[in-house]
C-alpha cells in the first residue's frame, strides 16, 4: 500500500516535471515511477501523509519565520566588524526515535541558520548541534525541542 | 627444362627426412643421384651452347615488374652449372660416407641440396630480382652449414660472420641491381646484355660499380673482406671443399664476369680489380704459408686463387681466358685436396701437417690423390694447371704500363702458392717415419672418401694431356660470355720457347726453397702473429662491437624508462614541428588579440577556471587538488552554460561529481604528494610546458581567423526536426545523425567498466606468491 | 519600465561574480580540507543563482535544467569528501 | 533482400560480429565454458564476415554505407575501399589465428575476468577505425581500441604489466589529446568532418600554411600511435609484459591502425604541402628504422626484441607514404599486408619459446634447434621472413619501396632501409643462434620437463596451428608475390588518386 | 571573448602538460584530467562562441533560426566527455594498483620494464 | 557511513533521482537531457545510496548487476542500429512507429538506442563505483 | 511592474548570496562557515528563484524552479552536516572563543560510534 501511494505522490511529480496534464502522461508516469519504486525498494513508511497537510502548512510557515529571524541575525553579525558570537557544540537529547524523525530534524536544525548539526549518537538518543549563539545550554535545548522537534513530530507521528 | 634441375635440389631437400627414414643410413650415397642428373642434363647441352647458341627460358613471376624465374644458359653458365653439378656428385658421394654416423645428417644434406639449388640459381638466372634470391639462399645454406656443429661457440662465430659479410655485400648488391633496373627498366639480365645499355655512361657508374664490388667481393673473400673464409673451415669438410673452395666463393667472380660487358672496359672497373685481386692473391698466397691446418693452409690459397681471379679480370679480353681456365682447374684441384684433407682427418684423426707425415704408406691410394693434388696446385705439367698458369703469366704482361708490377706480384704469389701446396699435401705424407698425433691410430678410409678427390685429381691430369676435351666446349664459350664477343683458346702444354719458360723455372725453384723454409713452424712468431692479427677479422669484431656499443647507448639514452622523458620528447617534437612551421609556412593571421565585448562574469568563470587549475597543481594535499579539479570542472560547466550548451554543462558536471567520488575512493589508498623534482627540473617543465600551451593558444587564434559557418550545423539546425524528429539539435546528433559515434563511445564506457572490474578483483599470480 | 536586462548586467551578475570570488578565496586559503569543501558547496549554490539569473538576461528557460541538477547533485561531492575524511579516519 | 546486394550490411558486418560476439560474452560473464564457445564462433563469423566484405570489394569495388542514412557530409559514412577492406581481412585472420591460440596461451583467470569480451571489443574496433570514413569517428574508435588494448594488456595486474601499463595509457592518451584537438581546428577550419568532404574543402581553404601546421599536429598524434621515432617509447616499455597472444593481436594490429590513419589523412586530406609534410614523413620513417634495429640489438628479452623489431618495421610503410608514389604505395601495401601477419606470428612464437625454454630471456633458452626441428623450422622462416630475405614475405615490399625511393632520387631513405633489412638480418640471426644452437644453460640432469611437452596434444594443436597459418600465409605471399603484388597495386592505384574515394563516398561514382 | 578563451585554454594545456611531467603518478593523472578538459574547451571555443542560445529549437519552430550555439562541436565534446571518463576511470584504477604492486607513487622508479 | 540523516536522505532522494533521470531520458529528443545524463543521474542516485548503506545494500537495492546492466543496454543500442538492416537501409538509420506518446513522443528506434545508452552509463558507473567501493 | 518585482527578488536573493560571500571569508572556524554561510545561500536562491518565478510565469518553470528550492532544501543541510561532521572528526580546530563542547570525547575514532549524551549533568 504504501507503495502505491509514494507511486502516486511520484506520479504527480513527473506530471509535474514535464508540465504536460492528461491522462496518458499519468499513465506513463505511473508506470515509470512503478519501476523506479521497483529499483529504490526499501522506502519507509510513508501512510497517512494526506491527514497531515494543515500541519505541514503551519510548519512550514513557523520554519519560513524562523530562517528570516535567523539569517538577519546572521547578516548582522557577518557584516559588522566584531563578532558577537558565542560558539558551541550541544548535545541535546531527542524524542525522537524513528530514523525519518532524526533525520527531519537534523536536517532542519541545520537548515536553520546558526546552527548546525554535527552528528548523532550511535544509540539515537542524542543530537550534537553546533550553535553560533548560546545563550545558555538550557535554553537552546529547550528552543530545539519545543520549537523544532515537537513540530516534526506532530506531523510525522 | 632448366627450372626442374635448378629446383631439383630444392624440391628433394624436404623429402630427405623421409628419404633418411626409408633408406637408413646409406641414404646419403644416393642423393648423390640428384646432382648427378643435374650434371647429366647439362653436360647433354655441351654441344648446344658450345656451337654458340644461348638458352633463354622465362616463368613469369611477378609479371607487372617483369620480375621472373628466367634463366639464361650460356658459356659462362654451363660452365659453374657443371662444375657445381659435378663437384656436386662427388661432394655428396664422399658426405655420404664422412657423415655416416653423424645424428644430424638428414639437416646437413637437406642443406646441401638447397645450396646446389641457390648456387645453380646465381649461375642460370636471367633475371636480376631471381639472382639475388638465389645469391642470398646460397648464404643462408652457408650459414647453417657452416654452424653444422651447432652448439660449438666457434661454429656460432663463424657462421654468422660468413653471413653478416656476404650479407653486408648482398645489401649492397640488392642495391646496385635495382639501381640498374631503374636505368635500364629491366630486370632480365639476357635484355640489358643484349640491348647494349652503356652504364659506364650513368653520372651514378662509381657508385654502381662499389655497390656490386661490394657483393661480389664479400662474397668471393676478397681483402678486406676475407677473412670471413678461413674462419668458415668450422663446416664440415665436404662443405669446405664445395661452397667455400669450388663453387660459393666463386659467385663473386661469376658476377664480375656476368657483368664484365656492359660495366667493364674502365679504367674504374679494371684498376679497382687490379688492386682488390691483386692485394688478395697476395695476402692469401703468404698467409696460407704460416698455416698448420690442412684446411686452414687450403682456405688462405684458396682466397688467393679467388684473389688471382679478380685480378685476371682485370685485364679485360686479354685476361679472360685465363680467369675462366684457372677458375675451372682450382675447382678441381682444390676440392680434390679439401675432400683429401677431410680423408686424412678422417683416418690420422688430425689435420694438423706438424703432427702428421709419412702416411704415403698406410694410405697410399690418399698419397697419390695428395701428389695429384699438390703438383696441380703448383702449376707442373702435364697438369691442366700448368697451361692454367702459363696463361696467367700471358694475361699479366697486358697492359704494357704496369706490365712488370703485374707479373712480378703473379709470380711472387705462384711460389708462395707453390710452397704452400707442397706444405698441406706432401708434408704429411712425406717421410719415412709414420707420424700421428698421440693415441690415433689410421683408419682405412671408405671408398667413398677417396674415389671423388682422385676423379678430381685425375680430371685435371687429364684435361691437361687433353685439353682439347674442354678448349672448345666448355672454355671458349665460357669466355666469349664474359667478353660479350667471340673468343678463342688455344690451349697446350708447349707453346715455344718464350720469357714463360725462365719464369715458370723461378716459380717452381724458388717456390721448393721456400717449402724447404718450413715456415709453417714460424706459426707463433711475433711476425707472424701479427701479420695475422692485421688480416684477421679484428674490423668486423671492432665494427660489431661498435655497433654495438652505438646501440647499448642510444638505447640506454632513448629507452630510458623515464615517463617524463618520453612526455617531454613528444612535447619538443610538437614545439619543434609547429614551431619551425610556423616559421616557413608563416605569416600566419590571427583574430585582433582584443577582449572586447567580454563581459565581467565571463571573465570570473574564466578566472574561475584557470586559478583552480593552479590550485590543482600547487596542492601539497591530494584532496586539495581533487577539490580545486572540482572547482575547474564547475566552472568549464558554467562555461557550457553561458555560451549556450547546456547538454555537455549537464553531462561535465554530473560525471565530475562522479569523478570526485572516484577520485575519493581511491585517493585515500594512495600516499601523500611529495616533491619528488629538484628547482632547474621545475623550470625546465615550466619552460617546455609553457611554450607548449603557447602554440597551442597561437593555434587557437589563428584557427579562429579562419572560422566559418559549417554547412553540416546549418544542415543540423534545419533538419533536426523536419527530418529527425528532434528538438534538441545536440541530441539529435548523438543519438541520430551521428549515432555511430554514440555507439561506439558506449563500447567505450563498458570496456573501461571491464577493465576497473578486472583490474580490481583479478588476483594475479604473484600475488599468490 | 526599468530595464531588467540592463540591471541584470550591471548589478546582479557582478554581484553574483563577486561572491563567486569571495568564496573562491576561501577555497583557496583554506586552511583545512572542509573549509575547501565548504567553499566548494557554497560555490555550487552560487552557481545554481548564477543560471538561473543567467536564464532571465538571455530569455533561455532551459538552462534551468542545469541549475535542478546541480541543486540535486551538487551535495554528493561534499559527501564524497566526508566519506573519504571518514573513511581516512578508519585506517 | 539479396544478401549480397546489400552493401549496408556487408559493411557493417565485421563490427556488429565481434560488438555481439564481446556482449554476449558479456552477458554470460560467469559461463566460461559458454564464453569460450562464442568467442571461436564469433572469431570464425568475423573471420568470414570481413571476407565476404573483401570479396565483395575486390569484386565490384568500393562499398560505401551512409550511416543512418544521412546524405554525405551530414552523417557518419562508412567506406571499404581495397585498403580498408584488405585490413579488415588481415584483422579477421590475425583475430581468428590469435584468437586459438590465446585459448591456451591465456590463463584462466584472465579468461574468468574478461578476457574474450575484450578481445572481440578490440578487433571491433580494429575493424571500426578501418572502415570509418569520418574523422571524428576515427577518434571514438581510436578510443575503443585504446582502452581495450589498456585494459588487455593490464589484465593479469602482474607488477611488469602494471609498469608497462602506465606508460603505454599515458603517452596514449596524450595523443589521443591531441589527435581531438587537431580534429577540433580541422572542423573550425574546414566545418566538416567526413574525410572525403574535407579532402574537397581543404584545398579551397585560404591559408594554407595553417592546415599543414595541423596536418603536423596529425603528424605527431598518428606518429605516436604507429610507434614513430622519436614518440614510440611507449611500445618498447609495454609490449613484452602481457601474454603473448595479447602482444601478438597488439603488434599485428594496432600500430598498423596508426600508420593507417597516417596514410588516409596524408594521401587525402593533406596532400597539398608534400614537399614539407611528406619529407618531414620520411625523414621520420627512417628514423624510426634505425632506432628501432638498433635497439632490438641491445635486447635480452625476445619479446622486448620483437617489441623494437615492430618499431623499426613500422619505418618501411611510412617511408612509403612519405614517398607517395604509386610505387611507393604499392610497396608499402605490400610491406603492410606482410607485417600484420608476421608480426603477429613472432609473438605467438616467443609464447612458445617460453614454454619450450622456460624464459623469454634469450640467454635462459638454447639448444631448441636440436630439441625441436620442426619448430626450428617455423621459427627460422618467420625470422627470415622477417629480415626480408628473398623471396620470402618480406622481401618484395622492400625491394619495391627501394625501386620507388631511386625513382624518386630519394637516395637515403633507399640507403636507410637496404641498412635496416640487412641489420634485421644481423638481429634475427642473433636471435636464433641463441636460441637454437646455443646449448640451454641449465645442467640437462635437473631439467624438468618443460611446460610444452606437459600440455595435452589439443592445446598443443590449439598453440600450433595458428602458427602454422600464419606461416603458410606468409610463404604464400612471398611465393604467391604476384597476387599480393597485384593486389597491392590496386590499392595504390585507389589511394593515389583520391578522387576514387572521394567520389564513391559522395555517391558520384554510381 | 574568443581571445580570453584561447589564452585560457593555453594555460589549460600548459597547467596540464606541467603536471604531467611530474613524477608523483597521481600528479599526472590530474594533468591528464585538465588536459582532455583543455581540448573539450578548445573545441567548444575554436568554433566560435554564442552567448546563451543553445541549439534547441523553440517549440513552435521547425529548425533553429537566427543566431545559434553550433550543435556539432557540442555533441563531439559530450562524446569526448563520456570518453575520457571511462579512461580515466580506468586509469585511476591502475594507479590504484601500481601503488599497490609496487609501494611507490613515483614514476622514476617504474622502469624496469624498458631498461635492460 | 553511519550517518542517520544521510541514510535517510538518500533514500528519499533514489527515488526523486531516479525519476528525474527517467525523465531526463525520454525528454532528451526535444531538450536538454538524454541517455548519457539520465543514465548520470541514475548512477549518481545509486552511488549516493552505497555510500550511505554501502556497497553490499546498494547492490541489492539495484537488484540487477551491473554488468548485465550494460551488456542489455549494448544490446539495446545494438537493435536499434540493426533494426533497419532488416528492411534494407543503412545501420542506425532511424525507424519511427505510429504510436505517439507524449512527453515521449512517437516510439522510435532512437529513442530505444538512448534507453541503450541509459543502461549502460548507469551499468558502467555502477560496475565502476561497486567495484571501488568493495575494497 | 513584473520587471521591477524580479529585479527586487534577484537583488534580494544576490546579496543575500553575497552576504553569504562575505561570511565564508569572515567566519572564524569551519563550522561556523558551515553554518552560516550555507543556509544564507540557500534562501539566496531560493530568493532569486522567486523572481524567476515571477519573471516567466509559466506553471511548468514554476513546478520545476520549486523543485529546485525543494532538493536544495533537502540537500543542502545534509552536505553541511556531513561536511561538519567530517571537520569534526578529522579533528578541525574550534574557534578558540568555542563556549562549550559536549561532544568532545564522545568519539570513538576506532569504532566509530558516538556515544550517547544523556548520562552526563547537565549544567
Ligand atoms: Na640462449
Ligand atoms: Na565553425
Amino acid at each position: 500500500m504504501k507503495a502505491f501511494s509514494l507511486n502516486i505522490i511520484l506520479t504527480f511529480v513527473w506530471v509535474s516535471l514535464t508540465g504536460v496534464f492528461d491522462i496518458t502522461n499519468f499513465l506513463i508516469g505511473f508506470g515509470i515511477n512503478y519501476m523506479v519504486i521497483w529499483l529504490s525498494t526499501g522506502l519507509d513508511d510513508t501512510t497517512g501523509y494526506f491527514k497531515k497537510i494543515p500541519l505541514i502548512l503551519n510548519f512550514g510557515f513557523y520554519f519560513m519565520w524562523e530562517i528570516i529571524k535567523a539569517n538577519y541575525q546572521l547578516t548582522y553579525d557577518i557584516l559588522t566588524p566584531t563578532h558577537k558570537m558565542n560558539p558551541a557544540i550541544i548535545g541535546i537529547p531527542m524524542d525522537a526515535k524513528s530514523d525519518i524523525e532524526i533525520a527531519l530534524l537534523a536536517n532542519l536544525i541545520t537548515l536553520t541558520p546558526g546552527t548546525l548539526t554535527i552528528d548523532v549518537s550511535t544509540d539515537k538518543k542524542t543530537i550534537y548541534v553546533h550553535t553560533m549563539y548560546l545563550k545558555d545550554k538550557q535554553s537552546f535545548i529547550d528552543e530545539i525541542k519545543l520549537g523544532l522537534e515537537q513540530k516534526i513530530l506532530q506531523i510525522v507521528r | 627444362m632448366i627450372w626442374l634441375f635448378v629446383l631439383l635440389g630444392l624440391i628433394v631437400s624436404p623429402l630427405v627426412p623421409l628419404l633418411f627414414k626409408l633408406g637408413g643410413n646409406k641414404t646419403g650415397y644416393f642423393i648423390a643421384l640428384i646432382p648427378l642428373a643435374v650434371f647429366v642434363y647439362f653436360f647433354s647441352l655441351i654441344p648446344v651452347i658450345s656451337a654458340g647458341e644461348i638458352i633463354t627460358e622465362k616463368h613469369h613471376w611477378i609479371p607487372a615488374f617483369g620480375i621472373g624465374l628466367n634463366f639464361l644458359l650460356d658459356g659462362l653458365s654451363l660452365l659453374f652449372a657443371l662444375m657445381i653439378s659435378g663437384i656436386g656428385t662427388l661432394v655428396f658421394l664422399y658426405s655420404g660416407s664422412y657423415m655416416y654416423s653423424e645424428e644430424y645428417k638428414v639437416r646437413f644434406f637437406s642443406f646441401l641440396l638447397i645450396f646446389m639449388t641457390a648456387m645453380l640459381g646465381v649461375v642460370l638466372s636471367d633475371d636480376l630480382i631471381a639472382l639475388f634470391l638465389f645469391w642470398e639462399l646460397t648464404s643462408l645454406t652457408s650459414f647453417f652449414l657452416i654452424g653444422y656443429k651447432s652448439n660449438s661457440e666457434k661454429s656460432q662465430y663463424a657462421a654468422l660472420q660468413a653471413l653478416l659479410v656476404t650479407g653486408l655485400g648482398g645489401m649492397f648488391l640488392f642495391g646496385a641491381f635495382i639501381y640498374i633496373e631503374y636505368y635500364t627498366g629491366t630486370f632480365t639480365i639476357s635484355e640489358i646484355l643484349s640491348t647494349g645499355f652503356d652504364l659506364r655512361g650513368s653520372h651514378l657508374y662509381p657508385w654502381l660499380l662499389a655497390f656490386l664490388f661490394l657483393g661480389a667481393f664479400t662474397k668471393s673473400a676478397q681483402v678486406p673482406f676475407h677473412f670471413w673464409l678461413p674462419n668458415a673451415m668450422e663446416a664440415p669438410t665436404p662443405v669446405s671443399a664445395y661452397l667455400h673452395s669450388a663453387t660459393m666463393v666463386k659467385a663473386g667472380v661469376y658476377l664480375v664476369a656476368r657483368f664484365n660487358p656492359i660495366l667493364g672496359e674502365h679504367i674504374y672497373w679494371n684498376n679497382t680489380l687490379l688492386i682488390f685481386g691483386a692485394t688478395t692473391m697476395i695476402i692469401g698466397a703468404f698467409l696460407s704459408l704460416y698455416q698448420v691446418d690442412m684446411k686452414r693452409i687450403l682456405a688462405y690459397s684458396t682466397l688467393s686463387a679467388l684473389g688471382i681471379l679478380m685480378f685476371t679480370l682485370s685485364f679485360g679480353n686479354e685476361g679472360i681466358i685465363a680467369a675462366v681456365l684457372f677458375l675451372f682447374i682450382h675447382s678441381l684441384y682444390k676440392g680434390s685436396l679439401f675432400l683429401l684433407a677431410g680423408a686424412v682427418d678422417h683416418s690420422a684423426g688430425s689435420r694438423n701437417i706438424t703432427q702428421l707425415g709419412g702416411l704415403m704408406k698406410p694410405l697410399p691410394l690418399l698419397g697419390i690423390i695428395a701428389m695429384m693434388g699438390v703438383l696441380a696446385h703448383a702449376g707442373l705439367p702435364p697438369f691442366l694447371a700448368f697451361i692454367g698458369k702459363e696463361e696467367l703469366y700471358s694475361a699479366a704482361v697486358s697492359r704494357s704500363e704496369i706490365m712488370y708490377l703485374s707479373i712480378g706480384l703473379i709470380i711472387m704469389t705462384k711460389i708462395m702458392l707453390f710452397a704452400s701446396g707442397f706444405q698441406a699435401g706432401w708434408k704429411p705424407f712425406s717421410g719415412n717415419r709414420i707420424l700421428l698425433p698421440e693415441g690415433q691410430e689410421i683408419h682405412k678410409p671408405s671408398w667413398f672418401l677417396m674415389i671423388p678427390p682422385l676423379l678430381l685429381g685425375s680430371l685435371g691430369l687429364l684435361f691437361g694431356i687433353f685439353p682439347g676435351l674442354i678448349g672448345t666446349s666448355l672454355i671458349d664459350p665460357a669466355a666469349s660470355a664474359i667478353s660479350g664477343t667471340i673468343m678463342k683458346s688455344s690451349l697446350g702444354l708447349w707453346h715455344g720457347y718464350s720469357w714463360l719458360i725462365p719464369a715458370t723455372l723461378v716459380t717452381y725453384g724458388l717456390g721448393y726453397l721456400l717449402f724447404r723454409a718450413k715456415l709453417y713452424l714460424q706459426k707463433d712468431s711475433a711476425f707472424f702473429k701479427q701479420a695475422e692479427r692485421a688480416f684477421s677479422s679484428w674490423i668486423y669484431d671492432l665494427k660489431l662491437k661498435a655497433f654495438d656499443l652505438a646501440s647499448y647507448k642510444i638505447t640506454k639514452l632513448l629507452q630510458n624508462g623515464y615517463l617524463r622523458f618520453y612526455l617531454i620528447t613528444i612535447l619538443l617534437v610538437m614545439i619543434l614541428g609547429l614551431g619551425s612551421t610556423m616559421i616557413l609556412k608563416g605569416p600566419f593571421e590571427s583574430v585582433r588579440m582584443n577582449f572586447e565585448g567580454a563581459r565581467f562574469y565571463e571573465f570570473i568563470v574564466a578566472g574561475l577556471i584557470g586559478i583552480g587549475t593552479l590550485g590543482a597543481i600547487l596542492a601539497t594535499a591530494r584532496l586539495s587538488a581533487v577539490a580545486a579539479l572540482g572547482v575547474v570542472g564547475f566552472g568549464v560547466s558554467l562555461l557550457f552554460i553561458l555560451f549556450g550548451a547546456p547538454d555537455i554543462a549537464l553531462t561535465q558536471f554530473t560525471i565530475d561529481t562522479l569523478s570526485v567520488l572516484l577520485f575519493v575512493l581511491v585517493l585515500y589508498r594512495l600516499p601523500r604528494f611529495f616533491n619528488f623534482s629538484s628547482k632547474a627540473v621545475h623550470i625546465r617543465d615550466i619552460i617546455i610546458s609553457i611554450v607548449s600551451g603557447a602554440m597551442i593558444t597561437l593555434l587557437i587564434l589563428f584557427v579562429l581567423n579562419e572560422t566559418k559557418q559549417s554547412k553540416v550545423s546549418q544542415y543540423y539546425a534545419s533538419n533536426s526536426y523536419i527530418l529527425a524528429k528532434g528538438k534538441n539539435v545536440v541530441n539529435v546528433i548523438l543519438v541520430d545523425f551521428r549515432g555511430a559515434d554514440t555507439l561506439v563511445e558506449i563500447t567505450v564506457l563498458a570496456i573501461a567498466a571491464i577493465g576497473v572490474y578486472s583490474l580490481l578483483k583479478l588476483k594475479s599470480k604473484e600475488d599468490e606468491l | 519600465m526599468i530595464d531588467l536586462d540592463f540591471w541584470i548586467s550591471f548589478l546582479i551578475m557582478p554581484i553574483l561574480g563577486i561572491s563567486v570570488i569571495l568564496v573562491f578565496m576561501r577555497f583557496l586559503i583554506g586552511p583545512s580540507i572542509s573549509d575547501r569543501v565548504v567553499s566548494l558547496d557554497l560555490l555550487v549554490t552560487v552557481g545554481i543563482g548564477l543560471i538561473i539569473t543567467y536564464c532571465i538576461l538571455v530569455k533561455e528557460t532551459v538552462f534551468i535544467d542545469f541549475a535542478l541538477i546541480l541543486a540535486l547533485l551538487g551535495f554528493l561531492s561534499t559527501v564524497a569528501f566526508a566519506y573519504y575524511i571518514e573513511k581516512k579516519g578508519e585506517k | 533482400m539479396n544478401f549480397s546486394e546489400n552493401h549496408n550490411l556487408i559493411i557493417v558486418l565485421p563490427l556488429l560480429v565481434p560488438m555481439l560476439t564481446g556482449i554476449i560474452c558479456l552477458l554470460f560473464w560467469w559461463r566460461q565454458k559458454f564464453q569460450k564457445g562464442i568467442h571461436l564462433v564469433g572469431g570464425v563469423l568475423t573471420l568470414i564476415a570481413s571476407l565476404i566484405l573483401f570479396y565483395n570489394v575486390w569484386e565490384n569495388g568500393m562499398i560505401v554505407s551512409t550511416i543512418g542514412s544521412w546524405p554525405v557530409p551530414f552523417g557518419i559514412v562508412y567506406a571499404a575501399d581495397l585498403l580498408s577492406a584488405t585490413l579488415v581481412l588481415l584483422t579477421g585472420i590475425v583475430g581468428f589465428c590469435v584468437g586459438i591460440y590465446a585459448l591456451v596461451d591465456i590463463d584462466n583467470e584472465r579468461k574468468k575476468f574478461g578476457f574474450f569480451i575484450l578481445y572481440h571489443f578490440l578487433i571491433f574496433g580494429v575493424n571500426g577505425a578501418f572502415l570509418t570514413g569520418d574523422i571524428f569517428n576515427l577518434y571514438v574508435w581510436f578510443e575503443v581500441m585504446l582502452i581495450s588494448s589498456f585494459v588487455l594488456l593490464a589484465l593479469g595486474s602482474e607488477k611488469a604489466q602494471l609498469e608497462g601499463a602506465i606508460k603505454y595509457v599515458t603517452i596514449n592518451l596524450v595523443s589521443s589529446v591531441l589527435f581531438l584537438t587537431a580534429v577540433g581546428m580541422l572542423y573550425g577550419m574546414a566545418g566538416s568532418l567526413n574525410m572525403a568532404d574535407l579532402a574537397l574543402i581543404v584545398p579551397l581553404l585560404e591559408h594554407q600554411g595553417l592546415v599543414t601546421l595541423i596536418g603536423i599536429l596529425f603528424i605527431i598524434s598518428f606518429g605516436i600511435k604507429a610507434a614513430l621515432f622519436p614518440l614510440f617509447f611507449w611500445l618498447p616499455a609495454s609490449y613484452h609484459t602481457p601474454p603473448s597472444s595479447v602482444s601478438a593481436i597488439f603488434a599485428g594490429l594496432l600500430t598498423k591502425v596508426g600508420v593507417y590513419a597516417l596514410l588516409r589523412t596524408f594521401s587525402m586530406i593533406f596532400i597539398f604541402d608534400q614537399d614539407y609534410t611528406h619529407e618531414i614523413l620520411i625523414v621520420l620513417a627512417g628514423a624510426t628504422m634505425l632506432a628501432g634495429i638498433m635497439g632490438a640489438f641491445t635486447q635480452p628479452d625476445l619479446r622486448r626484441l620483437f617489441a623494437f623489431l615492430v618499431v623499426s618495421h613500422i619505418g618501411y610503410l611510412v617511408m612509403g607514404i612519405g614517398l607517395m608514389t604509386s610505387l611507393a604505395l604499392t610497396g608499402a601495401f605490400f610491406y603492410l599486408i606482410h607485417d600484420i601477419l608476421i608480426k603477429t606470428n613472432m609473438f605467438m612464437l616467443s609464447g612458445m619459446v617460453r614454454r619450450m625454454g622456460g624464459s623469454n630471456l634469450m640467454s635462459q633458452v638454447g639448444g631448441l634447434y636440436k630439441a625441436r626441428p620442426y619448430f626450428a623450422l617455423l621459427f627460422g622462416v618467420i625470422i627470415l621472413s622477417l629480415a626480408g630475405i628473398p623471396p620470402l614475405s618480406g622481401f618484395w615490399g622492400k625491394l619495391i619501396l627501394i625501386k620507388a625511393a631511386l625513382d624518386e632520387g630519394a637516395f637515403g631513405i633507399a640507403a636507410v632501409a637496404l641498412i635496416t633489412g640487412f641489420l634485421t638480418l644481423y638481429v634475427v640471426m642473433k636471435v636464433w643462434i641463441d636460441l637454437f644452437w646455443k646449448s640451454q644453460p641449465v645442467d640437462e640432469l635437473f631439467k624438468a620437463p618443460d611446460e610444452y611437452t606437459l600440455l595435452p596434444m589439443a592445446s598443443k594443436m590449439a598453440l600450433v596451428t595458428p602458427v602454422i597459418i600464419l606461416t603458410l600465409l606468409s610463404l604464400g605471399i612471398g611465393f604467391g608475390a604476384e597476387h599480393v603484388l597485384a593486389l597491392s597495386e590496386r590499392i595504390a592505384s585507389q589511394i593515389i588518386d583520391p578522387m576514387y574515394y572521394i567520389e564513391h563516398v559522395n555517391g558520384l561514382s554510381k | 571573448m574568443e581571445v580570453l578563451m584561447a589564452i585560457l585554454i593555453g594555460g589549460l594545456y600548459a597547467g596540464g602538460l606541467y603536471m604531467m611531467l611530474r613524477r608523483s603518478m597521481v600528479k599526472m593523472l590530474i594533468g591528464l584530467l585538465i588536459l582532455s578538459s583543455a581540448a573539450n574547451l578548445l573545441i567548444f571555443v575554436i568554433n566560435g562562441l554564442e552567448r546563451g542560445r543553445p541549439p534547441i529549437i523553440d517549440e513552435h519552430a521547425m529548425a533553429l533560426s537566427g543566431q545559434y550555439a553550433d550543435p556539432l562541436p557540442q555533441a563531439l565534446i559530450l562524446t569526448a566527455i563520456v570518453i575520457s571518463f571511462g579512461v580515466q576511470a580506468f586509469a585511476i584504477i591502475l594507479i590504484k594498483k601500481v601503488y599497490q604492486k609496487t609501494g611507490t607513487d613515483d614514476l622514476d622508479q617504474l622502469r624496469s620494464t624498458d631498461t635492460f | 557511513m553511519k550517518s542517520i540523516v544521510l541514510q535517510t536522505t538518500s533514500k528519499l532522494l533514489l527515488p526523486l533521482l531516479l525519476l528525474f533521470s527517467f525523465f531526463l531520458l525520454v525528454r532528451g529528443h526535444n531538450e536538454p537531457g538524454g541517455g548519457f545524463v539520465g543514465g548520470l543521474v541514475a548512477s549518481a542516485a545509486f552511488s549516493l545510496y552505497a555510500i550511505a548503506f554501502g556497497m553490499r545494500k546498494a547492490r541489492h537495492t539495484l537488484g540487477i548487476p551491473p554488468g548485465i546492466l550494460i551488456g542489455s543496454g549494448l544490446l539495446t543500442s545494438l537493435i536499434a542500429g540493426v533494426l533497419p538492416l532488416f528492411f534494407g537501409e543503412p545501420f542506425l538509420t532511424a525507424m519511427w512507429s505510429i504510436i505517439e506518446i507524449p512527453v515521449i513522443g512517437k516510439l522510435s528506434t532512437p529513442l530505444l538506442f538512448d534507453i541503450g545508452v541509459y543502461q549502460v552509463v548507469l551499468g558502467v558507473t555502477l560496475v565502476i563505483i561497486l567495484t571501488l567501493g568493495d575494497e | 511592474m513584473i520587471d521591477l518585482i524580479t529585479l527586487f527578488f534577484l537583488f534580494s536573493g544576490s546579496l543575500l548570496i553575497l552576504i553569504a560571500g562575505i561570511g565564508i571569508l569572515r567566519m572564524p572556524d569551519v563550522f561556523m562557515r558551515a553554518s552560516a554561510v550555507t543556509k544564507a545561500g540557500t534562501v539566496g536562491v531560493g530568493l532569486i528563484l522567486t523572481g524567476f518565478i515571477i519573471y516567466y510565469l509559466d506553471f511548468e518553470l514554476s513546478a520545476r524552479s520549486l523543485a529546485i528550492v525543494l532538493f536544495i532544501a533537502i540537500t543542502s543541510p545534509v552536505g553541511a552536516h556531513m561536511i561538519g561532521r567530517a571537520a569534526y572528526i578529522m579533528g578541525d580546530k574550534l574557534w578558540e572563543a568555542t563556549v562549550r563542547d559536549d561532544l568532545k570525547g564522545k568519539f570513538d575514532p576506532e569504532k566509530h560510534e558516538i556515544k550517547s549524551n544523556e548520562n552526563e549533568d547537565q549544567s
